[in-house]
């Protein structure tokens, strides 16, 4: 369904982050994106949702498409009139706004008005919590919430396709287990697809199908899910020993400069 | 951009600022021409170059602040009104000599700025411009609801003069202004290469790095108050002396604005650029001056008074040109000139 | 006490008309966080079109309303547009500059237009007056005031019950976040811009009806942002409070320390207030205070 | 090598080309023989808060030149040509153009400076350039007087002629209260003279308020509520355009009685709301335009109509700029056919400026007398607001009266 | 052995305790930690732990609800940034901040700032001290410049360079300040191998030729199994764990936060 092929993205014109990131998701699948903290992940989130252009990020190479059509030249309100939603990292809320005001902005892309009173049941069957917090200022509410509240909101513009950028960061483990139930849930349901971006690996590949790894811009590695949580590299990976024994020591790298010329 | 074939072979030699015998030549050069100007000068030409250079002064200090330290300040003709009058109060009322108002005025100008500065410690930016704004109004209601300042009235104010000989005649007074003009300039162009000019710029840029490093962030803003209001107190003292009146709707709140533009139009924090933004909206302000009556004949409806309307019409005009076209100003395309006349014939 | 009366209560109708400025220039601070000194144009031109359907073009009062209401809507369309659009991604201190630049240039034409006289509007509003046990009302401005106050209800409303309001404050808070709901951010900028001019014009017809339209009107557009910063750049309901406490503040310092001053105190007070403001309570009455991150 | 070359020789070329276009600025002086024209020059505030009332200065004095060249067949024969700029209110600017205006080739002799900030600065240099100034009367230095003349009377002497007139028809036996409520600027405050307070003590007009209003503000309310608590009879005041509806729209809608005592400014606002106005006094030193069948005023509003000029534009300062152009066209007629062109000074026109006595131009459209000691006239006109029109007190057929002499007590 | 050294060292900086709140959420929470001279000390942890935070903390710009921070024996916690710089303590930052409109050389001249002495007067004039104190300082720059391998970019306006060069004007500004502590907050963040190594010949430098204490946030594990000889790790705002790389890498605790503890659960119904 969405096709990412030989991406490259450069922030104010200097920095590459994404060097030739090529990844699909399929209709109705949960794929994870894992890597290190600086990895490219969000990034290429960012690329698909068209998010890049707020932050002077520019696609400069290859080509993004979403049901063969291409997306990467269209604003980000025209992408989620498409069907991708992204679920954006940090949980932000419209703080100032009451828990269903924020879920009603999420439909702002929808041109059929009619429908909204019964996808604000839609999302309140799923997050029971929410119907209780109807009226609060979503400021106020603690990070689980917050968390049900954004995906609420979403999932209020029925998208095909969403992208969730660390839904468990902080969070309390036992609101992660919910969270990703409900996830779970909503791509059995609605038969939405995830593109899930994770540091919390093997929660993220617990209720994914395949799995991407990114290292520096780049996908290193790519499986099943179920074969990514048995590969040994993957532990390895996540304290940063990727590439095993090979590596040259960081103290061994050659001193070009006479030392003594820095007196002080 | 060095000239070609020029190299420092010291540091000394890296941080001059006239660094060729080029350069020299050229300084003396227009040195030497500006201080024989009044010999063959046109009166109104004088008159112009007169008001240049005050607003030359007055806009150094603003770029100080607001180019170099990045604390905007529409307070500018307020202060220079502080000078103004506080030197006119000093030698027509305590008969003490301009010679020693001059600097006085500027001081107490540039105290008055402390006021103004006061609370960049707390709000910044477009919060500050703000502050700046209440600032001139309370200063100018100030000096007109004092009785020493002759309120609304104003003061007449004599000529400067040492033993017999008086500078009252636009010529005479030009030099005055001229030397001051220039050692200003010196004293603004030297500030911004040493220490305190380079915490001004850290503090503009990145404020909160610049606390980081170790500057005390407040305190650098309020020098750059004073300094900066030094200058316009300076220029308000050699405007009223040149003027030989002083009253207060000289100094009004269009002017603050009109310093603005003229930094933007030069370029921020560039001191070359004062020079650029204050002849180039001058001239332009001529050039409308000169051209409106021509516009009402060609275009009668107009009515006699298309001036003062196409004045700010073109100023702004010219603001919103640069803004969205070369926001820095013509310092930054006078370097480009520069540099591709100096490496050509190679492009840039 | 009469007196007192007296002075609060023309505070507050005054106060009524500020604050329909300041809400305006709180509406376009909200969604795109440029504080627009432009507005002040904008309500001088507002002011100077009205004059011209009705008394030049002789148009009812409601044709005329409705004429300017939609020839302001087409001056802050166009201010947006060649001259705020084009600086999305600079500082928004260039924006500042950028409106200021923008009031300068509408000057020109407002001057050109008025070439030094001055212009009434012939009366449209009730005249005369109420005598509440000593105490005066003008009836011209207390419609006036009503005007503010019913306008003030409409935005209320607006951004409370519309799906465009909803959206309009969801961008306000974040520009990112909004995109990524959905929302078309630079319409919605537009469609603000578009909305605050018509009010802002609706206020300088207000204005006007009082001190008539001559060469410092558009200085009225300072005073709205006192009023603005007062209530808390981002709070429509703090201009509304705001502008009607600046109008008593300003009125009641005038009642009573004219005297002891010498006069003139009026134009004093409303910068002084701004000043404290800005030294106590720099984000406003209810502005929201920004914690800096690094 | 080459271009290390152009880095020496640079400067010298900017020098050469520096010193070749200051050679081209450079211009010899003329002598003033029998000029082609005779150019008078203008700076005024045609924008600004003044503008209303200054504005027509201009066309008045464009008129005034039209008239004398064509029927008068200019001065000896000579075209007069105005010079008019526009210093927007700015003194920095006005002084620009004073130095441009000087410059000119013949020079221009006469200055009118309606600006009095820019008149202030003016008037020493004037003195040193050889140019006769005609200027507003607020400005203090005009009492040492250089080569400053008058406009007209001072604007607290037109308000005392109004005063003086008002306490004439005064019927009651208690004193008249006044009460004075003007804008806060020198302009205004003018009349907050101790002369003046004098004046009013003297002829026993009680002042019960002094109140003041900026000039931005939309309601004066709160002083009027202050003026109001005095019970005045009379509200005397110094300000333009709008400032008059102000205050008797606050009066009006406060429900008190009052009388509006104050000078010329008040005439442009007559005809945009004359009910409000019923009764008010004013001073001024010009016929006015109401008059249908004075020879003056029908030439003036011949040339009026002959160039399109609007209603607006039918106030004092229109008549003035006639005023100017007239005595101009006097003082170098009379002096060139005493001297000849070629021996013209600034001194002789000066001389014969000074003893300007009962000069009435057009049929008396205004009465001016300047002495060596006192450079402004002192004949004013007393006006009423009286059903909706303006008509002469005194005498229905307008008749000059001397004003009270309020000049500042050290300038006597 | 050489913690044994160490130990035996009193600590540069002390910090006691400390918790910090914005609003509800909890930033940092009880944490105590000391840095000892001349150590190189990493703080890692997943995003959101309160690493920036503590660094935050360390030099001003935050202060703590609870809790002191010992700077050479003197009570920092309230000080303003500026004091606790003037004191010894510079850092760097994770997002860059620096002066965009100066050039790499003045931006390094400017961090000399607090060690120069010249008044405005004096600069405005330039004379005699001035200039001569001016070169005295540029020496100096000159030599940072060049254990930086600057020389290039010396005199480009900083808001021009690349990324990788931005980092290391950011660094040298840090050690134009002499500090006794320097903080870096992910000096290697989007760099690539070569660029990571240049980063670290300079860290070591700078720490063998100064022996300043170095604090640096970092994720990359190979950078910290390396260079620094103690690690401590945040979780939630809370220490979770202080020892040797080799002691951290084999800390469950440490595991769990990285990889997540559903391992189990999860991973048995899959």
């Amino acid at each position: 369904m969405l096709n990412i092929e030989n991406v490259e993205v450069i922030y104010s014109d200097v920095i590459l982050v994404l060097k030739g990131v090529s990844l699909n998701v399929p209709a109705g699948k949960i794929i994870s994106l894992l890597g290190a903290n600086g990895a490219g992940k969000t990034t290429t989130l960012k690329a698909i949702s068209g998010l890049l252009h707020t932050e002077l990020g520019q696609v400069t190479d290859g080509s993004i498409t979403f049901d063969g059509k291409p997306i990467h030249k269209l604003g980000p309100e025209e992408i989620v009139r498409k069907g991708i939603v992204q679920v954006l990292e940090g949980r932000p809320t419209f703080e100032q706004l009451t828990t269903e005001e924020n879920l009603l902005v999420g439909a702002s892309s929808l041109k059929d008005k009619s429908n909204i009173k019964s996808d604000l049941d839609r999302i309140y069957g799923y997050f029971p919590r929410l119907k209780e917090l109807r009226k609060r200022i979503s400021g106020y509410l603690s990070g689980g919430e917050k968390q049900m509240q954004v995906i609420g909101r979403a999932l209020m513009a029925h998208p095909q396709l969403m992208l969730l950028d660390e839904p468990s960061l902080g969070l309390s483990p036992l609101m992660v287990d919910q969270i990703f139930e409900i996830i779970e849930t909503i791509n059995v349901n609605e038969k939405t697809s995830m593109l899930l971006v994770e540091q919390n690996a093997m929660v993220a590949l617990s209720i994914s199908h395949h799995g991407f790894v990114m290292e520096n811009g780049r996908i290193v590695m790519e499986d099943t899910s179920v074969s990514l949580m048995q590969n040994e590299d993957i532990k390895e990976f996540y304290l940063g020993l990727s590439s095993g024994g090979a590596r040259k020591n960081y103290r061994d790298v050659k001193h070009y400069r006479r030392r003594k010329r820095w007196l002080a | 951009m060095r000239p070609c074939g020029v190299f420092d072979e010291t540091y000394e030699k890296d941080i001059a600022i006239v660094r060729t015998r080029g350069h020299w030549l050229l300084l003396i050069g227009s040195l030497l021409f500006l201080f024989i100007l009044p010999l063959f000068a046109p009166y109104y030409l004088l008159n112009l170059t007169n008001n240049i250079f005050i607003t030359v002064i007055v806009v150094l200090g603003l770029q100080i602040v607001t180019g170099c330290c990045g604390q905007i300040s529409f307070g500018q003709p307020a202060f220079m009104a502080v000078g103004a009058f506080f030197s006119a109060v000093l030698t027509t009322k305590f008969g003490i000599s301009f010679w020693i108002a001059l600097p006085l005025s500027g001081i107490a100008a540039g105290l008055v700025g402390l006021i103004g500065g006061a609370p960049s410690l707390r709000i910044k930016g477009f919060y500050l411009a703000m502050g700046t704004i209440a600032i001139f109004y309370l200063t100018m209601w100030v000096i007109t609801h004092l009785h020493i300042t002759g309120g609304h009235q104003g003061l007449s104010v004599e000529s400067p003069s040492i033993g017999s000989f008086v500078f009252d005649t636009d010529e005479r007074i030009y030099y005055i202004i001229l030397i001051i003009t220039i050692i200003l300039t010196f004293f603004a162009r030297n500030l911004l290469r040493s220490r305190v000019g380079r915490v001004f710029v850290a503090i503009r840029d990145n404020d909160l790095a610049a606390e980081v490093m170790g500057v005390n962030t407040f305190y650098y803003k309020l020098l750059a108050f004073f300094i900066s209001c030094f200058y316009a107190g300076i220029g308000g003292s050699l405007f009223c002396h040149w003027y030989t009146v002083v009253n207060s709707e000289q100094y009004t709140l269009i002017h603050g604005l009109n310093f603005i533009g003229m930094i933007i139009v030069g370029g921020l924090g560039s001191i070359p650029g004062v020079f650029f933004g204050v002849i180039f909206l001058r001239l332009l302000d001529e050039l409308v001056l000169f051209g409106s009556p021509f516009l009402t004949e060609l275009i009668p409806k107009l009515g006699i008074a298309p001036a003062a309307s196409l004045g700010v019409m073109v100023f702004g005009l010219v603001l919103i040109i640069f803004l969205i076209f070369q926001p820095r100003g013509l310092a930054h395309t006078w370097e480009i000139l520069k540099t591709s006349y100096r490496i050509y014939p190679y492009k840039n | 006490m009469v007196d007192f009366m007296q002075f609060a209560i023309n505070g507050i109708l005054v106060g009524g008309l500020y604050a329909l400025v300041g809400v305006s220039i709180v509406l376009v601070f909200k969604a795109t966080q440029v504080v627009s000194l432009a507005h002040g144009q904008l309500l001088a031109f507002g002011a100077l079109f009205f004059w011209i359907f009705l008394d030049q073009l002789n148009f009812p009062v409601w044709v005329a309303l409705l004429g300017t209401i939609s020839l302001a809507a087409l001056m802050g369309f166009i201010t947006e547009r060649f001259t705020i659009r084009p600086l999305i991604g600079e500082s928004l201190f260039t924006a500042f500059l950028m409106t200021f630049s923008v009031f300068m240039f509408l000057d020109g034409f407002f001057q050109l237009y008025l070439s030094g006289q001055s212009r009434a509007y012939s009366p449209f509003l009730p005249e005369g007056t109420f005598n509440l046990s000593g105490v005066i009302i003008s009836k011209g401005l207390l419609s006036s005031f009503t005007i503010a106050m019913l306008i003030f209800a409409a935005l209320f409303a607006f951004f409370k019950f519309t799906r465009t309001g909803l959206q309009m404050r969801a961008t306000s808070e974040n520009h990112i976040l909004a995109q990524s709901a959905g929302i078309g951010v630079k319409k919605v900028f537009t469609l603000i811009w578009i909305i605050s001019s018509a009010v802002v014009a609706i206020g300088g017809i207000a204005c006007a009806n009082v001190m008539d339209i001559h060469y410092p009107l558009p200085y009225i557009g300072i005073k709205g942002l006192i009023v603005a910063m007062f209530g808390g750049l981002e709070s429509i309901g703090g201009a509304l409070l705001a502008g009607i406490l600046l109008g008593l503040i300003e009125n009641l310092s005038s009642g009573y320390l004219d005297g002891p001053l010498g006069g003139g105190v009026k134009d004093a007070a409303a910068y002084v207030i701004l000043l404290l403001i800005l030294i106590v309570k720099p984000y406003g009455l209810f502005g929201l205070k920004k914690i800096e991150r690094i | 090598m080459k271009t290390n070359f152009f880095c020496f020789t640079k400067p010298a070329f900017l020098l050469v080309s520096i010193i070749c276009v200051s050679f081209l600025l450079f211009q010899p002086a003329t002598s003033l023989a029998k000029p082609n024209v005779f150019p008078v020059g203008v700076i005024a505030d045609l924008t600004g808060p003044y503008a209303p009332t200054v504005g027509p200065f201009s066309p008045g004095v464009q008129d005034g030149i039209q008239y004398i060249n064509e029927e008068l067949g200019g001065i000896d024969g000579v075209k007069m040509k105005a010079y008019i700029r526009d210093n927007t209110g700015k003194a920095s600017l006005g002084l620009q153009q004073y130095t441009e205006l000087v410059e000119l080739k013949p020079k221009a002799l006469f200055l009118a400076v309606a600006h009095a900030p820019t008149g202030e600065a003016v008037t020493k240099k004037a003195a040193k350039d050889g140019i006769i100034l005609y200027c507003g009367a607020t400005v203090p230095s005009l009492y040492p007087a250089e080569n400053a003349y008058g406009f007209y009377p001072l604007y607290e002497e037109m308000i005392g002629g109004a005063v003086k007139i008002a306490r004439r028809k005064w019927m009651k036996k208690r004193n008249p209260r006044a009460a004075i409520l003007t804008w806060d600027t020198s302009y205004g405050r003018s009349m907050m003279t101790q002369e003046f307070f004098d004046y009013c003590k003297k002829i026993n007009v009680d002042i019960v308020a002094k109140e003041l209003f900026g000039i931005r503000d939309i309601d004066v309310t709160t002083q009027m509520v202050r003026i109001r608590s005095k019970k005045p009879d009379w509200i005397m005041t110094c300000i333009a355009g709008g400032g008059y509806m102000l205050i008797m729209k606050a009066a009006q809608e406060l429900n008190m009685n009052v009388k509006m005592v104050t000078h010329v400014g008040l005439e442009s606002m007559v005809q945009v709301n004359p009910e409000l106005f019923e009764g008010a006094i004013y001073g001024t030193a010009m016929r006015s335009f109401h008059e249908n069948n004075h020879p003056g005023i029908n030439k003036i509003k011949e040339y009026m109509k002959k160039n399109n000029r609007s209603k607006k534009e039918e106030v004092m300062f229109y008549t003035l700029g006639w005023e100017y152009v007239l005595i101009v066209h006097k003082v170098v007629s009379d002096v060139v056919k005493k001297v000849g062109w070629s021996n013209l000074t600034t001194e002789l026109l000066k001389k014969e400026m000074s003893s300007l006595t009962n000069f009435m131009p057009l049929e008396g459209i205004v009465k001016t007398t300047y002495t060596p000691k006192r450079r402004t006239t002192r004949w004013g006109l007393p006006c009423e607001v009286f059903n909706g029109k303006i008509r002469y007190l005194l005498d229905p057929k307008g008749v000059f009266i001397e004003l009270p002499d309020l000049r500042p007590t050290k300038y006597r | 052995m050489a913690r044994i050294d160490q130990q035996s060292r009193n600590p540069i900086l002390e910090i006691d305790n400390i918790s910090l709140n914005f609003g509800g959420t909890v930033a940092l929470k009880d944490i105590n930690m000391d840095i000892l001279p001349g150590e190189i000390l990493a703080i890692i942890g997943p995003n959101g732990a309160g690493k920036t935070s503590l660094f935050n903390c360390m030099n001003g710009f935050y202060r703590p609800q609870k809790g002191t921070i010992t700077f050479k024996k003197t009570d920092i916690t309230r000080q303003p940034p500026y004091k606790i710089a003037k004191m010894g303590v510079a850092r760097t930052f994770q997002n860059i901040e620096l002066f965009t409109g100066l050039t790499a050389l003045d931006n390094l001249m400017a961090a000399r700032h607090i060690l120069m002495k010249q008044g405005a007067l004096a600069g405005g004039f330039f004379f005699g001290s001035a200039r001569k104190e001016e070169v005295q300082h540029r020496q100096v720059v000159e030599d940072i410049i060049d254990l930086l391998d600057m020389e290039s970019i010396r005199k480009k306006v900083v808001g021009s360079l690349p990324y990788g060069q931005r980092k290391r004007v950011d660094m040298g500004r840090a050690l134009c300040m002499e500090p006794d502590v320097l903080l870096l907050d992910e000096p290697m963040a989007g760099m690539n191998v070569e660029e990571k190594e240049d980063m670290a010949r300079f860290i070591l430098d700078i720490h063998e030729l100064k022996e300043t204490s170095i604090v640096l946030v970092e994720h990359d594990m190979a950078v910290i199994m390396d260079l620094v000889s103690r690690g401590i790790v945040l979780d939630f705002g809370r220490k979770i764990a202080d020892g040797t790389p080799e002691e951290i890498k084999d800390n469950p605790q440490v595991i769990k936060a990285y990889l997540g503890d559903k391992f189990s659960k999860k991973g048995v119904s899959l």
